[in-house]
């Protein structure tokens, strides 16, 4: 029941939003703030409940589970499922909304009651992603994020949000398509071979498939969480849907949304089909690999800064799939440490530019510079999750990049050697862009006020994040750790 | 005398049936496509006509008269707004017909 | 007192966290009292612990305190665990006694600076993440260390980031840096992958027990760790972004740039020897790696203007030769090398950022002179500073003789390289304090200058005596040497032997910039060298100029190439096929009412065709 | 004929017999409100008497018609859109002072064209049927006699429409001379001992034109962009549903009676209509700015996915072809009955640039427009999303790869026009305001025109359309949320079809 009030807070707060949002400006605001508040305190007092041994060390790898009979018809149940690792991504996303909320409190000041709707929708689909264990549902959820994101992007966007949002809608909605063909068709294999037509994960684990079926239905899969992710070449949505999205929809982007696509990875594509997926991996770790370069090298080559951002999570989500595909333990705790890591490390860079451009109306790297004389605790911020950005040790992103390369060495040494070749590029532009826009003489010569008590909230909470990853990360590994093994055990069956 | 078989009678039809879609497609005027619509229509009718003799029941020709009746329908509805269009077009030649043919190069 | 161990980088990291905290809000005074009290503090625990630590050896004279445990993945669980043993006692020393020191220099150095108090956070941040790179007890933590220190380096070299070239110097010491932190970092995985852990001491040991010596993954492991060594102390290859850094503040120079954290790779090696030790082969490339380094870089030391450049060249040179020593497995001179160089690098450099201030900010030495009356007390200090590595630089030469892998040719090759650092450092002692008086200096150094030049000229004056490493119990030497201590005579001849060809570098320093005044001509050395050899000792070999042409500048091209996201192109592609078929498509839509019932005619004879057929 | 005969038929003996009454009403006295009134009454009462219907159900009414669970479902959404489209029509026609009364009667007759179809047993009843819808209809397409594109449309669809009939008859008369009989049980049943179908076989085929021509599949679809933009919205709602939907109707209980490997050519040709419809149509729709044109090619496209699951050739694949009409009836009700709400007396709001900035001028239109383009498009949580599954489910099932493939792709292409329109909506009412006028080129067309001012004008809704449009609102989220009421219901009327 819990775990519906985790979807029903968000859906129901978003609605309320947009009804007193018609009465008063800042009534969305605090009712968003507040649900996502109440979620968060759900999802983290869930979390400390079964943090203790008995919790996650049980032999039932469900925390918690809800089910009812959906569409009977087609097999179908609203079954919802808790475990370490979705509860983790839970509780993170309930934090990213409440930054999100924090971030865009100046920056929407237009049809705030319908942005708000929108954006607690956005959490809500993620929160469903991530707790459906019925596969149908999971793609309900799946879908169900994308028009109000797209809602996000094509109103409050920037210049070209229109284009920004088709692509990305069109991108992943094709791609799900992709996704739906491979569920019913896992559905009918099942049931062909078991009698029963269902859409439980639980009982789709172990479906015997033949070695084709599997490889194409894997396919589906993986490509519409490859678009998600994003895999190159699946990518290029992405850096015109962060570009030209508000900050709060970058952040949220970033931060949640891509990690559906890793999410499902981890949970859905491996495990379901081990045999294709080992078939696979060579190709999907060589992609992983281009990713972390490719991103790398053309956030070197952007000179807008939201566009830097997100290649750099091009980059970063490389790493994520090399881990996946390399499939052992170490690997995993890696992706999953990245998975929150980026969250915070990008979402916070995001929070940053957002803040610069409602302060210079503009995101072009080549008109900033010299802005530490003129912001330093932005420029500290800067450099701190610059920093985080390209793996310093004792932040967060540096466990979860080293956790994926050591557990991906053993899978391919010169796969390893180039992404570990990718720390340097991503050195190569973290240090570029706030060298460029902070470093210099202040040539503009801009003239603004520093971060806000509010931003300097927004993103410290994020820095206290990131430094705590970094230094003892031991409750999230142990987090998702029984999720995790039992994923490993599924492989070995 | 021997009863025509019913293939060559299903030919005639079938042959009645092309010249109808004939006219249909090269007539320009109105009024003699709905004359060629006929001609297709009383050709299906005479290939009822000939099952049914061939089969000795009176379907086809049941059938028959229902395909006149409303032959005969779609006719006065045709005429009725080919009377309509010559208020608005000074002509009958179905070609000149093209307002609705929509956007692009409109 | 070793209990107290923890305190030890933490004290910094205080300093720091206060001084980003409320840097702004702060007095001048309390910035010093935060950022020098906190080195203040932390040099004194290093005392008391180095007083215990030699007084009251712990057992196995190794000192173990367990912090927590980072994190555990599997059976892979390096811990925030700190490892006290006599070569990190020698590493402490160092870094929070000339530390202390130099922030002692800098609270009057950079007193006129606005930003104070940034800069005493930086400091105190790299001394305490320096602090942990030496005392960690496993490779992950020291890499911690060992990157945060290359940030603070990164941070300090940009610290007057108004300048864009400091501000590049910045970008590519730490880019050039992680270079070889990236093959540390395979490196390590391939540690953990083969010996599933990362604490040192177990690596040792678990790698002696699985790799025979030279064995193929011994080799391999010791190879990426040197990268990433050579990275850190800028030796050949990857020794371009030292003479750079100088664009930093002085004190940061004398600190990070000198002293302490390139000298990290040297530690590295040393702290990992029985990997090396595994790997001849790696062994042998770190010795020729320092000898030519040492070799380039003294030579193109002597080909400098500017004052720092010539310290840096000269640093990159020390630092070869502090390689030079542990290629030959002789590590105790090498950290003895490492112990006095840091006193004597850090008295040039701070004495060097004084002469700067007072003479207006000039770095050419051709345009300073006679300075020597006018600032006495720089002059002494650096004389007397600039003899103390001599003599422990015969100690590592008199270990090549003798090493088995070692011999009189390369000894000889190091006495070259001792007869180069010789007049290059003496051509910038002569040129700028001797000679007619060149400058105005308004200038006159304060107390919390001197003394900590003074202190530190001490300390190396004093290394010229006793060996410092051997005082705290850290003694490994070259294997084959201990036929030398058997025949002292020869040992102590060849160490007068390189005193000797070191005198005589002075004499012709001396005869050349103080006699002959070949400066007045051109600032040549030798002076029969042609003009393109002359260029290129002055730019380093040309080494900046070949990676701008294999690295930087493809690098670039292909991101000028992909910046237009190709890829992209392939969707646009797709996009205007649809599009196409669209319009194709579209133009059927005639209007005409026989064209469409043509369509129905065509679909017809399709329909008949198609079961007909 | 006996009492149960009459029962069975009462839904259609109820509507024929309120066409004769409004004939009666007006003649006597020509009065708009009480004609709609009799008409929707008329209607409304046919649906109470389903239940009736399905008491005695399944019923021969030999050898026509059948009243069973199928017909009678098929019959109740027909009355049902028809009802719709009835309540739409009152306040389209309210608006234009015309004669308006005689509309009802010819939407009466239609519907009951339908209704003649959906139980059909019986080629003579098919016939008929079809016949009494199509004739309804071309009056009902040209019916705005002051629009000058009024007459163009009528003769078109006559003309295509008479050649369409005139193929599915001679298409008729051969499989009858092959089998003997016109009733669709004894029809398979005697073809199903033959060696060869024979006749049947190009008779079949023959047919097919005139279903195709109904259902508005490739390449008998050329009519549709142009009878949905002459004729009035709320017919154009009526040809968009009803027709199509009776035909479908049809087409299913026709193919139904056969095995499935003795119709294979046919399923064959039907595969490649359906494949060739989902990607023509949903191309034609891609850059369209007419949205009334738009919605054609996209029911082109729609009737393409729905022949998808009709060939998987399972009670699963008809199941799912119900549902998909239901939600495919829901949305394109409620698009038309945005458009028709949106119109007014002179014009009607077709152009995409009549959609500019709705959702700041009419948020509960818009958002009802923008639920039922997202469900025609097969977004969650709304009845097309679930309908585009079953859909789907069932092609996959029958392992009908090529025509599953197809429509994913036909999908992907659709969203963009979909997202087109919502796009527009989303714009700033006036396009000057814009600041940064990239924002809504996504092409040039519609970005640089205003609005018709007329439209921008807020009205209130009128409480018919109003009722209407929040039926299908609810109807349409709620169908996407909880199927399953609706799914076993369908389950069990067309259960008894195979």
């Amino acid at each position: 029941m819990t775990l519906l009030l985790l979807i029903a807070i968000p859906l129901c707060g978003g609605f309320l939003a947009w009804l007193l949002g018609r009465f008063h400006a800042d009534a969305p605001r605090w009712i968003s703030l507040a649900a996502l508040g109440v979620g968060f305190i759900l999802a983290l007092d869930l979390g400390l409940e079964h943090w203790g041994a008995a919790g996650l060390a049980n032999d039932n790898l469900w925390l918690l589970e809800y089910s009812h009979a959906w569409i009977p018809r087609f097999g179908i149940s609203f079954h919802l499922a808790l475990d370490g690792l979705n509860l983790l991504m839970v509780v993170l996303t309930f934090l990213i909304g409440i930054l999100a909320v924090g971030c865009s409190w100046k920056e929407i000041s237009t049809r705030v009651g319908f942005f708000h709707f929108n954006l607690m929708w956005v959490l809500a689909g993620v929160v469903g992603v991530f707790l459906a264990i019925d596969l149908f549902l999971f793609y309900f959820f799946w879908e169900l994020m994308l028009v109000p994101m797209y809602f996000l992007i094509g109103i409050w966007g920037h210049e070209k949000r229109i284009r920004a949002a088709l692509k990305f809608f069109i991108f992943t909605q094709a791609s799900g398509l992709l996704l739906l063909l491979a569920i019913v068709a896992l559905a009918f294999s099942h049931q062909s071979t078991s009698g029963v037509l269902s859409y439980n994960y639980m009982e789709l684990l172990g479906t015997p498939l033949s070695e084709a079926a599997g490889m194409w239905m894997m396919l589906g899969f993986f490509i519409a969480f490859a678009v998600k992710l994003p895999v190159v070449p699946l990518h290029t949505w992405l850096p015109d849907a962060h570009t030209e999205a508000p900050t709060a929809g970058s952040v949220i982007l970033a931060a949640l949304m891509l990690k559906t696509g890793a999410y499902g990875l981890i949970r859905f594509v491996v495990p379901l089909f081990p045999d294709a997926a080992m078939a696979f991996a060579p190709i999907a770790m060589t992609l992983g690999v281009i990713g972390i370069l490719y991103g790398a090298i053309l956030a070197f080559a952007q000179t807008d800064l939201k566009r830097l951002v997100a290649y750099t999570s091009v980059s970063h989500l490389g790493f994520v799939l090399l881990g996946v595909f390399a499939w052992n333990e170490l690997a995993l705790q890696g992706v999953v440490m990245q998975m929150i890591c980026h969250s915070f490390s990008t979402g916070a860079l995001f929070v940053l530019v957002g803040a610069l451009y409602e302060r210079t109306h503009t995101r072009d790297l080549s008109r900033l510079s010299g802005l530490w004389a003129v912001a330093p605790k932005m420029g500290a911020m800067a450099m701190f999750f610059a920093m985080a950005s390209l793996g310093l040790p004792g932040l967060g992103n540096f466990l979860a990049e080293i956790l994926v390369l050591a557990g991906a060495y053993p899978v391919s040494i010169p796969l390893t050697a180039l992404a570990t070749v990718g720390l340097i590029f991503a050195t190569i532009y973290s240090v570029r862009l706030v060298s460029r826009a902070f470093h210099g003489v202040n040539e503009g010569s801009w003239e603004f006020s520093d971060l806000s008590l509010r931003e300097a909230a927004v993103l410290g909470v994020m820095v206290v994040g990131l430094i705590w990853l970094g230094l003892y990360p031991q409750p999230v590994l142990d987090a998702a750790a029984p999720t995790l093994s039992h994923l490993l055990s599924v492989m070995q069956r | 005398m021997n009863p025509i078989p019913m293939e060559q009678s299903l030919m005639v039809a079938a042959m009645l049936f092309s010249l109808g879609l004939i006219g249909l497609l090269v007539r320009r005027n109105v009024i003699f496509m709905l004359i060629s619509i006929e001609i297709m229509l009383n050709a299906a009718g005479l290939a009822f006509v000939v099952a049914g003799s061939h089969w000795q029941a009176a379907d086809g020709q049941v059938m028959f008269l229902f395909i006149i009746t409303m032959a005969a329908a779609e006719v006065a509805i045709g005429l009725a707004l080919v009377l309509r269009l010559q208020s608005d077009l000074p002509t009958l030649d179905v070609d000149a017909m093209d307002q609705l043919k929509g956007g692009d190069d409109a | 007192m070793l209990n107290y161990l923890a305190l030890l980088p933490t004290l910094p990291l205080v300093g720091f966290l206060i001084l980003t905290a409320f840097g702004k809000s702060l007095s001048k005074r309390s910035v010093v009292a935060i950022g020098v009290g906190s080195m203040a503090l932390a040099a004194m625990l290093t005392i008391g612990i180095a007083i215990h630590f030699l007084s009251a050896p712990p057992p196995g004279h190794v000192f173990e305190q367990h912090l927590w445990t980072w994190f555990q993945v599997g059976d892979l669980a390096p811990g925030f665990s700190l490892y006290l043993d006599a070569l990190s006692l020698a590493m402490i020393l160092v870094i929070t006694l000339v530390g202390f020191l130099i922030h002692l220099y800098s609270a009057e150095f950079m007193r006129d600076d606005d930003a104070y108090a940034r800069f005493f956070a930086y400091m105190n941040l790299f001394v305490s993440l320096m602090l942990i790179l030496v005392l960690a007890d496993n490779l992950l933590l020291l890499y911690l260390g060992w990157e945060g220190v290359g940030m603070c380096s990164f941070l300090l070299i940009g610290f007057w980031y108004k300048k864009p070239e400091n501000s590049k110097a910045a970008q590519k010491a730490f880019i050039v840096t992680r270079v070889g932190d990236t093959a540390m970092a395979i490196g390590l995985f391939l540690l953990i992958t083969q010996l599933g852990t990362l604490d040192i001491q177990e690596l040792g040991v678990r790698a002696s027990e699985k790799w025979p010596v030279g064995s193929g993954m011994a080799v391999a492991a010791a190879a990426l760790l040197l990268g990433g060594a050579v990275g850190k102390s800028a030796q050949l290859p990857l020794q371009t972004w030292l003479p750079d850094a100088m664009a930093g503040p002085s004190p940061v120079s004398a600190l990070i740039h000198a002293a302490t954290m390139v000298t990290a790779g040297v530690y590295l090696i040393a702290r990992t020897h029985a990997l090396f030790a595994l790997a001849p082969v790696v062994l042998t490339a770190v010795m020729l790696i320092g000898l030519l380094t040492q070799l380039t870089a003294g030579i193109s030391a002597v080909h400098q203007r500017d004052i720092k450049r010539i310290l840096a060249y000269s640093t990159i040179s020390q630092l070869g030769y502090m390689f030079f020593a542990l290629g030959v497995s002789s590590n105790g001179a090498a950290i003895n090398h490492l112990m006095t160089h840091a006193c004597f690098k850090a008295t040039w450099f701070l004495a060097a950022g004084a002469v700067i201030i007072a003479v207006n900010h000039e770095h050419d030495i051709f345009k300073m002179g006679g300075l020597g009356k006018k600032l006495p007390v720089l002059f002494w200090t650096m004389f007397f500073a600039g003899c103390g590595p001599f003599f422990s630089k015969d100690g590592i030469l008199a270990e090549v003789w003798f090493s088995d892998t070692g011999g009189p040719f390369l000894w000889l090759l190091g006495l070259f390289g001792v007869f180069v650092t010789s007049i290059y450092l003496f051509r910038l002692l002569f040129t700028v304090f001797l000679g007619p008086l060149k400058n105005d200096v308004h200038w006159k150094p304060g107390l919390a200058i001197t003394i900590p030049l003074v202190i530190l000229a001490t300390g190396s004056v004093v290394g010229a005596i006793v060996e410092y490493p051997r005082l705290l119990g850290y003694h490994p030497y070259a294997t084959g040497t201990e036929a030398a201590h058997a025949s002292p005579y020869l040992h102590a001849a060849i160490g007068k032997i390189a005193v000797g060809v070191a005198l005589a570098g002075i004499y012709v320093a001396y005869r050349l910039f103080v006699r002959h005044k070949h400066y007045e001509a051109g600032e040549v050395v030798v002076p029969h060298i042609t003009l393109r050899m002359r260029r290129l000792f002055a730019a380093g070999w040309y080494f900046d100029r070949a990676y701008h042409a294999a690295f930087v500048v493809p690098f670039q091209a292909t991101s000028r190439f992909l910046r237009s996201e190709l890829i992209d192109r392939g969707y646009d592609a797709v996009v205007a096929l649809v599009q196409t078929g669209h319009r194709q498509i579209r133009r059927s839509q005639t209007g005409r009412l026989r064209w469409y019932a043509a369509g129905i005619a065509v679909g017809a004879v399709f329909c008949l065709g198609a079961v007909l057929l | 004929m006996n009492t149960t005969d009459l029962i069975a038929l009462s839904p259609l003996l109820i509507v024929g017999l309120s066409a004769v009454a409004i004939l009666l009403l007006i003649s006597l006295r020509r009065n708009h409100r009480a004609v709609a009134t009799l008409a929707l009454g008329g209607l409304a009462l046919a649906m109470a008497s389903i239940p009736q219907a399905a008491a005695v159900a399944p019923h021969h009414i030999a050898p026509l018609m059948m009243a069973d669970g199928y017909a009678l479902f098929y019959s109740a959404l027909l009355l049902a859109a028809s009802f719709v489209v009835g309540l739409l029509s009152f306040d389209y026609l309210e608006q234009r002072g015309e004669q308006r009364e005689e509309y009802y009667v010819l939407l009466l007759l239609a519907t009951l064209g339908g209704l003649v179809l959906v139980g059909a047993n019986h080629f003579v009843s098919l016939f008929l049927g079809l016949e009494i819808l199509s004739v309804a209809i071309y009056v009902m397409v040209a019916y705005a006699r002051s629009s000058p594109l009024a007459a163009e449309t009528g003769i078109k669809y006559l003309i295509l429409a008479g050649t369409s009939s005139a193929f599915m008859v001679f298409g008729m008369a051969l499989v009858y001379a092959q089998t003997g009989t016109l009733e669709f049980g004894p029809m398979a049943a005697q073809l199903m001992q033959m060696e060869d179908f024979g006749l049947a076989l190009p008779g079949m085929a023959m047919m097919l034109v005139g279903v195709g021509f109904k259902l508005a599949v490739v390449p008998f679809h050329m009519w549709t962009p142009e009878v949905y933009q002459g004729a009035p919205v709320p017919v154009t709602a009526f040809v968009a549903t009803v027709s199509k939907g009776a035909m479908f109707a049809l087409l299913l209980r026709f193919f139904a009676a056969f095995e499935a490997d003795e119709a294979q050519p046919i399923m064959n040709i039907l595969g490649l209509l359906a494949i060739a419809s989902m990607l023509a149509g949903n191309l034609l729709a891609l850059l369209e700015d007419n949205v009334k044109r738009l919605l054609a090619y996209s029911s082109i496209a729609h009737l393409g996915y729905v022949l998808v699951a009709f060939l998987a050739e399972s009670s699963f694949g008809d199941e799912a072809v119900t549902f998909y009409l239901v939600a495919y009836f829901i949305s394109t009700l409620a698009a038309f009955g945005v458009i028709s709400v949106l119109s007014d007396g002179k014009s009607e709001a077709d152009r995409m640039e009549d959609f500019r900035g709705l959702y700041w001028r009419r948020p509960m239109l818009a958002t009802l427009m923008t639920a039922a383009l997202l469900s025609l498009a097969g977004i969650p949580l709304t009845t097309g999303f679930v309908a585009k599954f079953a859909v789907v489910a069932a092609g996959v099932k029958a392992a009908l790869w090529v025509p599953v493939f197809a429509l994913a792709l036909g999908s992907a292409i659709g969203l963009y026009y979909y997202l087109r329109l919502v796009v527009v909506m989303l714009s700033p009412v006036n396009p000057t305001d814009d600041s940064n006028s990239e924002a809504t080129a996504t092409d040039d067309a519609m970005s640089t025109r205003a609005p018709n001012p007329a439209i921008l004008r807020p009205k209130k809704v009128p409480i018919g359309p109003a009722f209407a449009l929040s039926i299908l609102a609810i109807f349409l989220l709620g169908l996407g949320v909880l199927p399953t009421p609706l799914m076993d219901f369908i389950k069990s009327s067309v259960s008894e079809l195979r």
